[in-house]
C-alpha cells in the first residue's frame, strides 16, 4: 500500500517505567509509521503516555517491547536530527539569555558560527515575538514566554524531526494562533516532519496532516487517522475524534448516572 | 582534703623518673607519710608547645619536657605568672646522626643535605646544632646549617632516614630515636651535644606556675622526694625500673636495649640542672627569648636551689 | 493484540492517500503481556552495586599489596597483608577497638553538636540579611582557621580533654554543613517555596517541612563532607590535645605506634578509619539516599 | 491614566448586576509614570550588604577585645588590640607577608590540582556506574584520613618541600569539591539534561556546557570549603611535613612564633588567615556568584 | 452602585521585577474588585501579568505602587486563605506521594488531624481522577498529572479564596471538561471565590461570573465585563472578548499587509 519507507516506524513499543517500588506501564504495543513530511499528531487523555512517546522517539528510553527505527536504523541516543520541545517549562538553560538559549543549541548542534547563529536565533525569538526580550534571562519570562523561546529554539533548528511537546499549551488564544501559523508557515517552507502532542482536538486537526488517537492509561492505539483542511470535514472529524477518544467515559457516565 | 595535681609527660625514655612515680605510686606513699592526700592526674602531651598553653590556661599543674620550651616560658612569664623550673629529670646527650658516608663532621653539609630536627630554630636540637656551628665553624657562623634543616618529629625523622627514600640524611634526635638509629650500620655520628656544652647538660625539666609552688608547698615536698627515691631506684636497679617502664610504654625495645639506654655512660638521672646557663645565655643572645641571666637559680623554684647546678 | 479492523477514508489532504487504522478492542484491555529482553549474566552482575564496589575494593587493596612488595620498606610503607596482620592482631587483643570506640564517641558527639549549630545559624541565615551576612562572614573568616587557633579558646573554656575535642570538632563539621545547606535552601525552587508559604508555614515549620527536604541531597553533601573532617580533625587533634593516661582514641594509638616505630600498626589505625568511612557511606548514608532523595526522584 | 468610558451590560449571571467597565485608551499607552514609597535612612544603609558585613566584623572586633581584656591573659589570648599591633609590626618588617605569600602560592596549586583532580573524578563517574562507585568508595575511604596517613607515601613520591604539601592540599580539597560537584550534577534537572543531549552534546562537552553551569551552586560550594580546608591543612601540614628554614609560610610563621610563645604575633598569622578568607570570600566569591547564580536566578 | 465591600479590593496597583540589571514593569495601575462569591477571570495575552498578579495577591510580591486589601486589610503575607494553583508543574512536594500532598496542606493549614486529612485528601485525588496514583511520588506523573494533583490541593483546601493560574492547560479535552465541571458543583455547594487565570475564551465564559480584560506587557486593564450562561449570549460575548483583547493586533495586521 505504502511503498515508501517511513522516516520513523515504531512497531509494537512498550515503554514501562521503572522505579525501586513500581513498574509503571506508559504505553503498550504501540505501532505507527511516520513518514518524511508528515505532521503527526499524537491525541489522548492525560497520563496516556504521550510525552513517553515522544521521549522514546526523542532516544532517550530505550522500550521493553518492541523497535524504533528512525530511516532505517535503530533509535539508540538522543541526537539533534530530532528537535524537541518539552512540556515542561524549565527546558531553558537558565544561564543563557532567550537570544544565546536559541543560538547556543545552533552552534552545538549544528557547527554554526556564533554570528551565523545569533542572527538566526534573532530571527526566530521575533517569530515568537520576544525580540524585546532577547537579552533577558528565562527566569524574567512568564510561562507562555518560556514556552514560545522553546518553539523558536526547535524551529529554528531547522531538524529532520521535530518533536513538539504541547507546546502550545501556555500560550493565549492569539499567540497560539500565530505560532501555529507560524509552524505551518515554516511547514510551507521545508517540509521537516513534525511530531505533535497536543490536548486539543480542534488544533490536532488545524495542524495535523495525520493523528494518532491513544487510549487512558497505558497508551493504546485507538487509531490512526488522516486529517484533513476542508472546514466542513473538520467539523465532522473532530465530532467523531471526540466520540472515539471519550466513547468509554461516556458509557462509564451514563452508567454512573 | 585531697590536693589535686595535674602532671603531664611526653613519650621517651627522658621522662623514666616520671613514669617510676606514676606505676610504683611514690606520689601517694610520700604524701601519706606527710599526712596529706594526693590525687594525681596524669597527662600525655605530644610537645611542649601545647603543654605549655595547658599550663597557661590553668589545665596543668606540672609539665614535663625539654628544656627551650620551659626557657622560653620562663623569659615571657617573669612580669607575671612566674613560671619556673621545679626540678631537673636527666641528662642526656643528643647526637647527630647521618647516614651519608661523606659527611664527617659539620662543615661537610651543604645544600645537598637535610638534616631533620623537631622544630627548625626553636627546639633544643635546633639550638644545640646553631651552638655547634659557632663553636665548630666559627663566630658569627652559627645560622650557617639553618637553611638545610628540616622540622619533623623524631619517628617520622628516622623514617626518613632509615627509610632511605627521601632526601633526609641526617637526624638530630634524641634518645631513644638516636640510639635505634645507630644500630644500622649506615649510620654515625657527626656532633655530640655533651661535646658542644663542654659536658652534661639537662635534657628533661619539670617545671610549674608560681601560683601552684607557692600554694602547695607541701606537695612540692612530696614530689621532690618522690622524684629523688624514683631516681634512687632507677640507679639501683636498672633493670627493674627498665621493665617497669618497658610494660608501662608497652615499648617494642628488648629489655637488653632498655637497661642499656638507663646505664648509659653519657645518662646522668638527676635533679640537679646541669648546663642550663650556655643555654639560656646563647637564646638570649640571639634574641629567641627576652630575658637573660647569670645565676641558674633565677630558672627555679627553691625546690632544687641547694643543688650545685649550672 | 488488538488489530485493524475497519478502514474508511476520511480526509483528503496532503497525506489522504494513506490508509486510517482503526483498532475497536483497545478499550477491553485484554492480558498486557510484556516480552523483556535479557540480560547477559555479565550485565546482571555488573548492575549489583555492591559487587562493583567489592571489585574496586579488591583492586585497591591488590594495588597496594603489590606496590607494598615492590618498595619493599617496610618501615615506611608497609604491605596490605602486614596492615591487615596488624590489623587483626590488634583487633583480637582488643586495642584497636577500644580506641575506636573512644573516637567515635568523641566523633559522634561533636559531629551531633556540629549538625545543631549549622541548623540554627543556617536558620538565621534564612530568616534575615543580617543572619546571612553573619553566617557568610563566620564561615569565611573561621572555616579556614586551623584547629590549633581555637586550642588556647578551648583550654580557657572547656579545659582538657573531650570537651575541648568535641569543640574543635564542631568547628570542623559546622562550617562545612551549614554552606552546604545554606547554598541547598538558596537553591530551593521559588515554587516551592512559595507553596510552603501558602499553606502558612513559617520559621522553624517552614524550614523543617518544606526547605530542609527541599535541599535534602545539599544537606547530604555536607553531613559527608562535615563526618569526614570531623575524623581528619578528630585524629589531628588527638595530637595536639593530649590525652589522660589510658584514655587514647584512634589518633593517639596511631601516634603511639609511631613513636614505637610500629608501622603495620599504625597503617592498622588508618585502616580502621577507612573501613568505619566505608560502612558509614554505604550502611547511613546509602540508606537515607534511598529512602530519601532516590524515592523522591530528585536526583537523576 | 485611563477612564472608564462605557458602561454596557452584556451578562445576566448571578452577580450580573455590576456594571461593567471599559477603559478604551489602554492600547495609547500614556507615559507611565510610577510613584515609588521611599526607604528610611536605616533602611536605605541596611540594605547596604557591605555595611551590615563592615557591622558584624566591627561588633566581632569589639566583643574580641572586651573578652581578651576581662581575660588578661596575654600569653594565652591576646586582646585584639595587641593582635592588630604585632600584625602591623610583622606587615612593616615582611615578615608576615612574605611568610603569606609563600603559603599562598603552596595554597593555589595544590587547589588547582586538586580541582582539575575533581573535575576528573566527577567526569568518570558521570560517565559510567563504575566510576560513580569509583568516586563513592574513595571519598568515604580516603577522605576521612588526615593529613598524617598520607605523609610516608607524600615522602616517597615527592620527598620533602612544597610537592607534599601539595599532594596533601590535594588531598584536602579533592573530595569535598567531587562530593560537592557529583551532588550538584545528580541534581541538574532531567529535562536540562535531555535538552543537552538532544543538542547532540556528550562527555566533556556535556558537562563544560551543560552540567557545570547547572549545577554551579553546588560547585561554589564545594569551592568555598575546598579554600577553607585547604588553608586549614596547609597550615597544619607544615608542621607535620616539615619545613626546611627560610621557606616557611603562615603555618610555619604561627608555629614559630608559638614556640617563642609570642602569641600576639601567633594570633596575627591566624588574623593573616582570616583577613584573606574575607577578601577571598567577598571579593572573588561574591563576584562569581553576582555575574553567575544571581544573574541566572537560580537561588532565591 | 455596589454597597457590598468588595473581598478583595486591588486599588491602581502597579508590580515590577527589580534586578540588578533590569525593572520590568509587569502591570501597571490595575484596579478592580472580587466579591464575595465570584468567579473571577483574569485574561489577556502571554506576559501581560496574569500570574504576577496572583502572586500579589497571594502576598508574594508587593506592589510598588497602589495597594491590596483582602476583607479591608492590606496584603502583605501568603496564607491559606488565599490557596494558590500555580502554572509550574513543579509545585508539588516531591518528597510526598500524591495523597500527602493534599493531605499534608490541610494538616498544615487548616490543623486538621492525620487521618481527617488522609481521608478529604483521598475524596479529592479521586475527584481529580488519580485515585490509581495516590500513593505515587510526583516524579512518577505526567505533566497533566501533576496539574490536577494541584487541582486537588487547592479544592479540599476549601479556602476563602482560590487562586489559580491556568490549571487546566497541561489537560486534555476531557479531561479539562470534567475539571471545569468539578469546580463549578464545588462552587454551588460552597459558593467560595476563585480568582482564575486562563487563556482560553471559552474556558473563562464557562467558568467565570466576571472577567478582566488585560492589556499586553505591561498589563493594564481593558475592560471588566460580566460572564453569561445564555449560550446565544455567551457566543456574542465571546466574539466580543476576542475583539476586544486583540483589537490593536488586527490593526497591526491590517498595516502590515
Ligand atoms: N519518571 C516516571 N516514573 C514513573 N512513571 C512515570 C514517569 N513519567 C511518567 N510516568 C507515568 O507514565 C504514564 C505516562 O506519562 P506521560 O508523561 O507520557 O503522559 P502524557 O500522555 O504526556 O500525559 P500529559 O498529557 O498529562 O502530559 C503516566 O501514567 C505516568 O504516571
Ligand atoms: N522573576 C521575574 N523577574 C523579572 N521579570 C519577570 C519575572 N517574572 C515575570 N516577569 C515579567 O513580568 C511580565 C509578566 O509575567 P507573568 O508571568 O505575570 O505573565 P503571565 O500573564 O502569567 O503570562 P503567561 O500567560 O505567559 O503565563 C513578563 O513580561 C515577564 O517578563
Ligand atoms: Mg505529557
Ligand atoms: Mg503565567
Amino acid at each position: 500500500m505504502q511503498p515508501q519507507e517511513p522516516l520513523l516506524a515504531v512497531k509494537g513499543v512498550t515503554l514501562q517505567y521503572k522505579t525501586p517500588q513500581h513498574l509503571i506501564t506508559a504505553t503498550y504495543r504501540v505501532s505507527f509509521d511516520v513518514h518524511q513530511g508528515d505532521r503527526f499528531i499524537l491525541l489522548g487523555p492525560s497520563g496516556c503516555g504521550k510525552s513517553t512517546l515522544q521521549k522514546a522517539v526523542g532516544g532517550y528510553m530505550a522500550p521493553t517491547e518492541g523497535e524504533m527505527t528512525l530511516k532505517g536504523r535503530r533509535i539508540t541516543e538522543p541526537g539533534p536530527d530530532r528537535m524537541m520541545v518539552f512540556q515542561e517549562f524549565d527546558q531553558l538553560l537558565p544561564w543563557k539569555t532567550v537570544k544565546q538559549n536559541v543560538a547556543f543549541a545552533l552552534q552545538s548542534a549544528k557547527r554554526m558560527s556564533q554570528r551565523e547563529a545569533e542572527e538566526k536565533a534573532l530571527h526566530y525569538v521575533d517569530k515568537v515575538g520576544l525580540s524585546k526580550f532577547a537579552d533577558s534571562h528565562p527566569h524574567m519570562l512568564s510561562g507562555g514566554m518560556k514556552q514560545r523561546v522553546a518553539i523558536a529554539r526547535g524551529m529554528a533548528m531547522e531538524p529532520d524531526i521535530l518533536l513538539m511537546d504541547e507546546p502550545f499549551a501556555a500560550l493565549d488564544a492569539l499567540t497560539r494562533r500565530k505560532m501555529q501559523d507560524e509552524l505551518l508557515k515554516l511547514w510551507e517552507e521545508t517540509r521537516f516532519t513534525v511530531l505533535f502532542v497536543t490536548h486539543s482536538i480542534a488544533e490536532a486537526i488545524k495542524i495535523g496532516s495525520r493523528i494518532l488517537l491513544l487510549s487512558p492509561h497505558p497508551g493504546r492505539v485507538k487509531a490512526e487517522i488522516n486529517s484533513t483542511t476542508d472546514p466542513k470535514e473538520a467539523a465532522e472529524l473532530e465530532r467523531y475524534i471526540h466520540e472515539t477518544l471519550f466513547a468509554h467515559e461516556k458509557q462509564e457516565e451514563l452508567e454512573h448516572v | 582534703e585531697a590536693i589535686k595535681v595535674r602532671l603531664a609527660k611526653q613519650f621517651g625514655i627522658g621522662y623514666l623518673p616520671l613514669t617510676l612515680i606514676e606505676e610504683q605510686g611514690l606520689l601517694q606513699k610520700h604524701a601519706a607519710a606527710a599526712g596529706l592526700e594526693v590525687e594525681a592526674e596524669w597527662l600525655r602531651f605530644t610537645g611542649g608547645s601545647g603543654m605549655n598553653e595547658a599550663l597557661l590556661s590553668g589545665n596543668l599543674d606540672l609539665a614535663a619536657g625539654g628544656t627551650p620550651p620551659m626557657l622560653t616560658i620562663w623569659a615571657r612569664t617573669q612580669n607575671n605568672l612566674r613560671v619556673k623550673g621545679v626540678a631537673a629529670l636527666a641528662s642526656m646527650p643528643l647526637h647527630l646522626i647521618t647516614t651519608d658516608p661523606e659527611i664527617k663532621e659539620l662543615s661537610d653539609f651543604d645544600r645537598s643535605d637535610k638534616i631533620a630536627l623537631p622544630a627548625v630554630k626553636t627546639s633544643i636540637q635546633a639550638i644545640t646544632l646553631q651552638m655547634a656551628a659557632e663553636k665548630y665553624l666559627g663566630e658569627g657562623r652559627h645560622a650557617d646549617l639553618d637553611a638545610f634543616t628540616v622540622s619533623m618529629g623524631h619517628p617520622d625523622a628516622q623514617l626518613a632516614l632509615l627509610g632511605g627514600q627521601s632526601e633526609i640524611n641526617a637526624h638530630f634526635g634524641s634518645p631513644p630515636f638516636q640510639n635505634l638509629e645507630m644500630k644500622d650500620e649506615r649510620a654515625h655520628k657527626v656532633v655530640d651535644s655533651y661535646d658542644v656544652l663542654g659536658g652534661p647538660h639537662t635534657f628533661t625539666v619539670v617545671w610549674s606556675r608560681a601560683e601552684f609552688v607557692e600554694e602547695n608547698p607541701e606537695f612540692m615536698k612530696v614530689f621532690m622526694a618522690a622524684l629523688d627515691e624514683s631516681i634512687a631506684f632507677i640507679q639501683a636497679n636498672p633493670e627493674e625500673a627498665a621493665r617497669i617502664w618497658s610494660e608501662a610504654e608497652s615499648s617494642p625495645m628488648t629489655q637488653e636495649e632498655v637497661v642499656a639506654l638507663i646505664t648509659d655512660e653519657q645518662t646522668r638521672w638527676t635533679t640537679t640542672p646541669e648546663r642550663l646557663l650556655p643555654y639560656v645565655n646563647y637564646m638570649a643572645r640571639v634574641g629567641l627569648i627576652q630575658q637573660d641571666t647569670s645565676d641558674w637559680r633565677d630558672l627555679f623554684f627553691d625546690t632544687v636551689s641547694g643543688a650545685e647546678g649550672s | 493484540m488488538s488489530e485493524a479492523v475497519a478502514r474508511i477514508d476520511f480526509g483528503h489532504g496532503a497525506t489522504g492517500r494513506r490508509p486510517e487504522i482503526f483498532n475497536k478492542d483497545v478499550e477491553l484491555g485484554g492480558e498486557m503481556t510484556v516480552v523483556e529482553q535479557k540480560l547477559s549474566t555479565f550485565e546482571t552482575l555488573y548492575r549489583e552495586p555492591a559487587l562493583r564496589k567489592l571489585l574496586i575494593l579488591v583492586v585497591l587493596a591488590g594495588i597496594w599489596e603489590i606496590y607494598g612488595r615492590t618498595l619493599n620498606n617496610d618501615l615506611l610503607f608497609p604491605t596490605f597483608s602486614a596492615t591487615a596482620g596488624a590489623f587483626l592482631t590488634s583487633v583480637m587483643n582488643g586495642t584497636l577497638p577500644a580506641a575506636a570506640w573512644v573516637s567515635i564517641k568523641v566523633l559522634l558527639t561533636g559531629y551531633a553538636i556540629g549538625i545543631g549549630l549549622a541548623a540554627v545559624l543556617t536558620a538565621l541565615a534564612i530568616a534575615s540579611r543580617i543572619g546571612t551576612d553573619f553566617l557568610e562572614t563566620m564561615t569565611s573568616m573561621f572555616n579556614p582557621l586551623p584547629a590549633i587557633a581555637l586550642l588556647p579558646l578551648a583550654l580557657i573554656w572547656f579545659g582538657l580533654g573531650n570537651a575541648s575535642l568535641i569543640f574543635v570538632l564542631v568547628h570542623s563539621v559546622t562550617w562545612a554543613i551549614a554552606l552546604n545547606t545554606h547554598s541547598g535552601f538558596l537553591g530551593v525552587s521559588k515554587t516551592l517555596k512559595m507553596v510552603g508559604r501558602n499553606y502558612g508555614l513559617k520559621g522553624v515549620g517552614f524550614i523543617t517541612k518544606i526547605l530542609i527536604p527541599a535541599a535534602f541531597p545539599s544537606i547530604l553533601t555536607g553531613l559527608k563532607i562535615g563526618w569526614a573532617f570531623a575524623w581528619r580533625t578528630l585524629i589531628a587533634a588527638e595530637l595536639v590535645f593530649g590525652v589522660s593516661s589510658g584514655s587514647g582514641g584512634l589518633g593517639w594509638f596511631i601516634f603511639e605506634n609511631k613513636n614505637m616505630l610500629d608501622i603495620p600498626m599504625v597503617f592498622a589505625g588508618l585502616l580502621t578509619v577507612i573501613l568505619i568511612g566505608l560502612v558509614v557511606e554505604n550502611l547511613v548514608f546509602r540508606t537515607i539516599e534511598r529512602r530519601t532523595i532516590q524515592r523522591w526522584g530528585v536526583q537523576h
